[in-house]
């Protein structure tokens, strides 16, 4: 199966190991990620004010290059998912604006590019028995805590990628690698986002307050698929330690990074060693490396 | 203090380029604060986000001197709950756009700590840029 | 015919049979009484709401002139005005009716037990079971699905071996058959909208969060608890007990659009007799507005906040477990705070729906369904209770939320319809 | 002697979590005259009633106690049981050990058990006493007297009139239709109350069955349900009707603005209530349905709409909601933003009550559709100012005090039970509450009933009540009518006074005591006699009778005397 994907500015830069897990490990399911031959970045944000039509360039663009090698277009990234899949949406249901956007980009689409997150095609395509059955190495006894955030879920009417509010998809992914996966009250909390530039404080406040509920339900690990969710929850673990007493740090993972290792994958790309809080112990006492 | 409320400002100029802006109609929120007894990021608010919303739906430009426009992430909790299919998450980005159109950039890059400039991912740069910046 | 056994039903069927005329009163369940049979006591005067409502079933499996057919359902109508042909389906409640005496024996000696739908799921039943022992008519049914005997070809039957008159008989069939009415009044009352679409609130998933039924039965000296308030997980007495108003009312987006007009009530007797209960326990009422509208209504929600009922205006975001208890995370929009509370027990008023069947029956009937589900009126205003099809009425919740004198007044309004009609020669 | 049953009920555990019963049963067993005692879960049940027959049948009983819940709930249901099994009903009494005994003593068993078999005990006594009774027979006039001729009225007189019966229908006013003739349009989809209404009008003025007596007032009542005689004023004249039933229906009136001084009082014109808006509003009103102020006549820009204006006010004003305000109240502002589109329209509002079918979305419409402002808070004050009416408010949502500089203000002002109403109510002996409505028989079950036997309520003269509660309570009092008049013969329960001629002096005491109007002295046997139909038992005669002469049925002195005796 050959997919058109969309890396983003992210994972070709400080999130290197979340692309090349992500790659290796759809390659070994059989997923072929052929990467766009041109892309630029999305803008990482939806723009929220209608009059704002300047920032869906950047995606609309985005989106017309795919359609000229393709009509599939993966993504990893929660936010580039998220601005894509929306812009997308708009394009193809609202007409003034696409008009108006067509008249930017000098060119004619309309939404019929299907954009997809890499999770949905291992739950579509592969299957999450399949994927349990393609398993080399069962991540057994390895307790992690499924964080989703914000905007690989929400909004609903648009995104649909699952429950809003009692997610699976990464719960099921994350089963199905033979990780015992626990329960928690903040999974689809917000992190504090883009707060990290004007407020950290604030969004140290609402990561620990995750991290916090990850690990009273006895998690060892929490796993993300979004490289600011994983930035504001491990860069800011020693900043927590200094300010809550009694806080252990915690290792945060891409969720692609625990598909490399169950897959069997030499895990040397995986930028398992670029973590803040390094989860190389805690992998290696579950013998994975 | 008694605020004076008049056709003025109810239908005003204020209120006209919130609801453009943000296409939303503001009245069709009936104050139930759903939306801050979900929002992650009140604790840090001077005002609930529902208040912020009451302060427009009077037509009262004091929205705009809130500290919570500022803290809203935009994570949409609120949006994805409200009885009403209020976007407030839409009214907050207007309200910060009449602010940075008038006032200008709300960051300066520069005063960020070298530490964070050079491990914070691309993402949040572009993301604090778009929401912070004029 | 009167077609559904709550309050609404029953008064409609006894005021036109007090007229000497007959009425064949179809219900879908084992007996009468409705969803007021699950109540625990009814605002404001709290009296118990068994108490009040057994004269009533009683007078009506008395009534010599109402036909009770219970366990039944309307399966066709045709006909017209003055003269409906109306057929009714009986399931089989594999016990000879005629001979049972209602000792309940067979519910003694059954050794199988499943949740009861009577209980909301929070108490049990047998397999062979009648509502309640007050029930009207007293006589049990046997659920197949959960009947050894049937599940397991013959084995067990030690009800049919314990009966003292042999009234078990595995072999019943469903029986179809017609009726001949002049008029028909349609009262088949609501349902509560699942709590399982309420994904923000445990979606159904945490014991600890239930519904206001769920609540009348703790509630309730007739109920699993014997009216002592014990949460559903593990048994404790809750300190501090959660209401939360408009669950999927008022909410187009994700619920249902209207009021559902009886949680403010009831919530706020609920959170009383919970004061009652538990003295020094705490009750908490999420609201957005307060819709007490009828006679000491005002009156009876200001005495429940001056007994201690905390009320707090804004709607509650989303419900958790956190350490054995369950966490609310709602707003108070008057004093601009967010709050959290770390709760016992959560009731969710969750919203009014039509009966389950309301728009099956409603095409049986070629009645008018309106935008919510619910039956619709000839005119809102003047003509309330007119379905539209000569000589076909409504009563009660089946027509929209409504509160027990609402649907009492009603049910007589039906009648006073087919009084009037019966009574003149050439229909109007 | 007597041989009694005595059924002792467990009610599931509302006696038997209190009281012993087993215990209780065993005891009864060996009291004189007791010739069976048993317990039983629900004795109300259809076994629990079968039990009492077969015991009647195999053991010759004749005398039953059944000791359970207040004969309130379910002696008609026992008394009913015996006479099935062929036993005179009023040798079956009910001792209730629920209410007055394992309720109030959960946490004494062991004097609970005692009392209740001491309560049981006096019953048994009293059955050992009681006569066979017979009901009396009543006499019965098939036509129905309405008082009051608005929405609720007409729909029970036509509902009653299309059955066939007479109706007498009296309004005070120059025509009927009520206070729904004077409104400008219904909510929810803006009707013409004058075509709704003139549809109900025919159907009742044209129906040969219904006299309709305008301008006229119910001035004296006599007799009794089934048979009552009326005097009716009209214009000047007084007519005497008879009648079987009664239904009032004498509607509302608004509270006056006078006594919200903090208001304005009624000083100012621009100051009006929502009845003063409604006929400005109405097409057939004073300004045509132009929406004017009342000052100079100007189109008012801003209006602020007052609810709760003396309503929910307990200190100053009514403490009850007045139910239909936020209703009225929401459609009048969207009525005038119809009208002038580029006003502004703002609700002071406490809580917004839309009760009622498509009420939440049709609330939610003015607000999103018609932009309607709704504020919550009370308002503290209107008073003139720069020729406007500014009105001080809050908004307690966001936490501000705010001030509305108004050109119109419209109070929604509380209902309040129609002027004479108290007066009709004790003409008619119908109990009222501490507002002055009509007291219903029951709250939950019996809303449309008094207490007074043969009298019925409908619409708002009961509590405040919109347009569909009011029709559907006019027709549901016609029901109570319509089986009523279809009895073959209607009977009185026989517990009632009777009069030892040879003891009675005349003295005529009897006479002024009873409340019910049911005695009188003979003129020519100067003894007092008992009008039965009229007398309820209520028992105020024995007590003044100084001879006592005047004796109770089933209730004799030798009766409460051995009930006694079974105490001490």
């Amino acid at each position: 199966m050959r997919y058109l994907y969309f890396p983003g500015c992210t994972l070709s830069t400080k999130a290197k190991g979340f692309a090349a897990s992500g790659e290796a490990s759809a390659r070994a399911l059989g997923i072929d990620l052929v990467e766009l031959s041109q892309w630029n970045c999305c803008g990482a944000t939806f723009p929220l004010a209608t009059d704002n039509l300047l920032a869906l360039v950047a995606p609309t663009r985005i989106l017309l290059n795919a359609q000229k090698e393709g009509n599939h277009l993966v993504a990893l990234c929660s936010i580039c998912y998220h601005v894509l899949k929306r812009t997308n949406r708009l394009l193809r249901e609202e007409t003034d604006k696409r008009e108006k956007l067509n008249l930017f980009i000098e060119e004619e689409y309309r939404g019929e590019v299907r954009v997809f997150h890499l999770l949905e095609l291992l739950r579509e395509e592969i299957g999450f028995e399949e994927l349990s059955e393609r398993v080399q190495k069962r991540l057994q006894g390895l307790r992690v805590a499924p964080y989703y955030g914000c905007l690989l879920l929400r909004p609903f009417q648009e995104i649909g990628l699952d429950d809003p509010e009692e997610p699976r998809i990464l719960d099921d992914l994350l089963a199905s690698l033979g990780c015992e996966v626990v329960e928690f009250s903040h999974k689809t909390e917000c992190c504090g986002s883009y707060l990290a530039m004007n407020s950290s404080e604030v969004t140290r406040e609402l990561s620990y307050a995750i991290l916090h509920s990850a690990l009273a339900s006895g998690a060892q690990a929490v796993v993300t698929s979004c490289p600011l969710c994983h930035f504001n929850l491990d860069y800011r673990q020693g900043e927590m330690a200094a300010h809550y007493p009694g806080f252990t740090q915690i290792p945060v993972l891409y969720f692609t990074q625990l598909l490399g290792l169950a897959l069997g994958i030499e895990s040397e790309t995986f930028g398992l060693a670029d973590h803040h809080v390094d989860p190389r112990p805690l992998l290696a006492s579950k013998g994975l490396k | 203090m008694r605020v004076r409320l008049s056709i003025r400002e109810t239908r005003g100029e204020f209120v006209k380029r919130v609801e453009e802006i943000s296409g939303q109609e503001i009245l069709a929120c009936n104050q139930c604060g759903k939306c801050s007894a979900g929002c992650p990021a009140a604790m840090a608010m001077d005002l609930l986000p529902s208040q912020v919303l009451r302060l427009v739906q009077l037509g009262l430009e004091e929205a705009l001197t809130s500290e919570t426009i500022w803290l809203c992430a935009s994570c949409l909790t609120c949006l994805s709950r409200c009885p009403k299919g209020v976007d407030l998450p839409r009214i907050m980005e207007a309200l910060r756009q009449l602010v940075l159109r008038k006032e200008g950039d709300r960051l300066e890059l520069s005063a960020l700590p070298a530490d964070f400039l050079s491990e914070a991912p691309q993402l949040a740069i572009i993301a604090g840029s778009r929401k912070y910046l004029s | 015919m009167v077609i559904g056994g709550g309050i609404s039903g029953m008064q409609a069927a006894l005021d036109i049979a007090d007229s000497g005329y007959e009425v064949v009163l179809v219900e879908r369940l084992p007996s009468i009484g409705g969803r007021m049979a699950q109540l625990s006591e009814t605002f404001p005067t709290l009296d118990c709401a068994q108490c009040i409502l057994t004269p009533r079933t009683v007078e009506v499996g008395h009534h010599e002139k109402i036909k009770l057919a219970t366990y039944s359902e309307v399966e066709e109508v045709g006909g017209h005005l003055g003269d409906f042909r109306v057929k009714v389906r009986r399931k089989p409640a594999y016990v000879d009716w005629e001979r049972c005496t209602g000792c309940g024996l067979c519910q003694e000696k059954c050794l199988w037990q499943v949740p009861s739908d009577f209980e909301r799921g929070i108490g049990k039943r047998k397999a062979i079971y009648a509502l309640s022992p007050q029930a009207v008519p007293n006589k049990p049914v046997i659920d197949r699905e959960h009947c050894v005997y049937f599940q397991k070809e013959g084995k067990c039957g030690a009800c049919a071996k314990f009966c003292p008159v042999e009234a078990i008989d595995f072999q019943q069939k469903e029986e179809i058959w017609e009726e001949q009415v002049g008029a028909i009044v349609v009262a088949t009352g609501y349902d509560l909208y699942p709590m399982e679409r309420l994904s923000e609130y445990g979606g159904g998933h945490y014991p600890d969060v239930i519904d206001s039924l769920q609540f009348e039965r703790l509630l309730s000296a007739s109920g699993p608890t014997a009216g002592e308030i014990r949460r559903p997980s593990d048994g404790a007495v809750p300190k501090e007990v959660v209401f939360v108003q408009c669950a999927g009312s008022r909410d187009p987006e994700r619920g249902v659009a209207y009021c559902s007009q009886i949680c403010c009530m009831y919530t706020a007797k609920q959170a009383l007799l919970y004061k009652h209960k538990v003295h020094h326990g705490q009750a908490y009422v999420f609201y957005i507005d307060i819709r007490a509208g009828g006679k000491g209504y005002e009156e009876f929600v200001q005495r429940a906040m001056e007994e201690g009922v905390l009320y707090l205006r804004g709607k509650v975001s989303k419900i958790f477990p956190q350490n054995g208890k369950v966490m609310v995370w709602g707003a108070d929009t008057l004093s601009g705070k967010r709050v959290e509370i770390a709760a016992d027990l959560v009731v969710l008023a969750t919203a009014i729906l039509p009966s389950q069947g309301t728009s099956d029956l409603a095409e049986k009937l070629r009645i008018k369904i309106g935008e919510s589900g619910f039956y619709e009126e000839a005119h809102p205003q003047v003509r309330p209770i007119e379905s539209g099809a000569p000589g076909i009425y409504l009563a009660g919740a089946g027509q929209g939320p409504k509160d027990i004198p609402e649907a009492v007044a009603q049910g007589s309004a039906a009648a006073a319809k087919v009084l009037a009609l019966f009574a003149s020669e050439v229909p109007p | 002697m007597r041989k009694v049953g005595v059924f002792v009920c467990h009610c599931g555990n509302n006696i038997a979590g209190a009281v012993e019963v087993e215990r209780v049963t065993e005891a009864l067993r060996s009291y004189p005259g007791v010739a069976y005692s048993i317990d039983y879960l629900y004795v109300c049940s259809d076994p629990g009633q079968d039990l009492i027959k077969e015991a009647i049948a195999e053991r010759d009983l004749d005398g039953v106690v059944v000791a359970a819940c207040s004969p309130v709930m379910h002696e008609t249901t026992f008394r009913r049981t015996v006479a099935a099994a062929g036993l005179n009903p009023y040798l079956c009494e009910v001792a209730n050990i629920r209410e007055q005994c394992s309720w109030v003593h959960r946490d004494d068993i062991e004097r609970a058990t005692l009392k209740a078999t001491q309560i049981i005990e006096t019953i048994v006594e009293k059955v050992r006493h009681d006569e066979p009774l017979l009901p009396l027979a009543m006499s019965l006039v098939r036509r129905a007297l309405i008082i009051g001729g608005g929405i609720a009225g007409l729909q029970a007189a036509s509902d009653i009139a299309a059955a066939g019966y007479g109706v007498i229908l009296v309004e005070r006013e120059e025509g009927v239709g009520g206070r729904m003739a004077q409104l400008s349009g219904t909510y929810l989809n803006f009707d013409s109350t004058v075509d709704l209404l003139r549809e109900k009008i025919e159907a009742v003025t044209r129906n040969p069955h219904v006299t309709v007596l305008t301008r006229a007032q119910v001035e004296e009542l006599g007799g009794y349900l089934g048979d009552f005689k009326v005097k009716v004023r009209r214009q000047g004249n007084d007519e005497e009707y008879e009648v079987g039933a009664i239904v009032v229906a004498t509607g509302y009136e608004l509270y006056p603005q006078e006594w919200l001084s903090e208001y304005g009082g009624e000083r100012y014109p621009d100051v009006i209530d929502g009845l003063e808006f409604e006929r400005m509003l109405s097409p057939t009103g004073p300004t045509g349905g132009e929406i004017r102020c009342p000052s100079d006549g100007r189109v008012p820009q801003e209006v602020v709409f007052v609810q709760c204006a003396g309503s929910r006010d307990p200190e100053r004003g009514v403490a009850y909601c007045s139910k239909i305000c936020c209703m009225y109240t929401a459609k009048q502002a969207m009525m005038y933003k119809m009208q002038v589109p580029q006003g502004q329209a703002y609700i002071f509002y406490i809580d917004i009550r839309a009760l009622g079918k498509g009420y939440e979305e049709f609330t939610q419409r003015g607000m999103e559709e018609h932009r309607v402002l709704y504020l919550r808070g009370k308002v503290s004050k209107v008073f003139p100012q720069d020729g406007k009416m500014m009105v001080w408010g809050a908004d307690t949502l966001s936490g501000k005090g705010v001030e509305v500089a108004a050109d119109l203000v419209v109070l929604a002002t509380p209902m309040v039970p129609s002027a004479g109403a108290f007066e009709l109510a004790r003409k008619l002996r119908v109990a009222t509450d501490k507002h002055g409505f009509f007291s219903e028989a029951h709250p939950k079950l019996r809303p449309v009933e008094s207490l007074t036997p043969g009298v019925y309520l409908a619409g708002a003269c009961q509590a405040p009540k919109d347009i569909p509660e009011a029709v559907a309570q006019g027709s549901a009092a016609a029901a109570k009518v319509l089986s009523l008049f279809s009895q073959e013969k209607i009977t009185h329960d026989p517990i009632v006074a009777v009069v030892d001629s040879e003891l009675c002096a005349g003295c005529g005491i009897c006479v002024e005591v009873c409340p019910y109007e049911a005695r009188e002295i003979h003129p020519l046997t100067k003894i007092a006699v008992v009008k039965e139909v009229l007398c309820q038992g209520c028992g105020a005669c024995l007590v003044a009778c100084p001879n006592k002469a005047s004796q109770l049925r089933n209730f004799t002195p030798t009766q409460v005397m051995a009930m006694i005796g079974a105490l001490v």
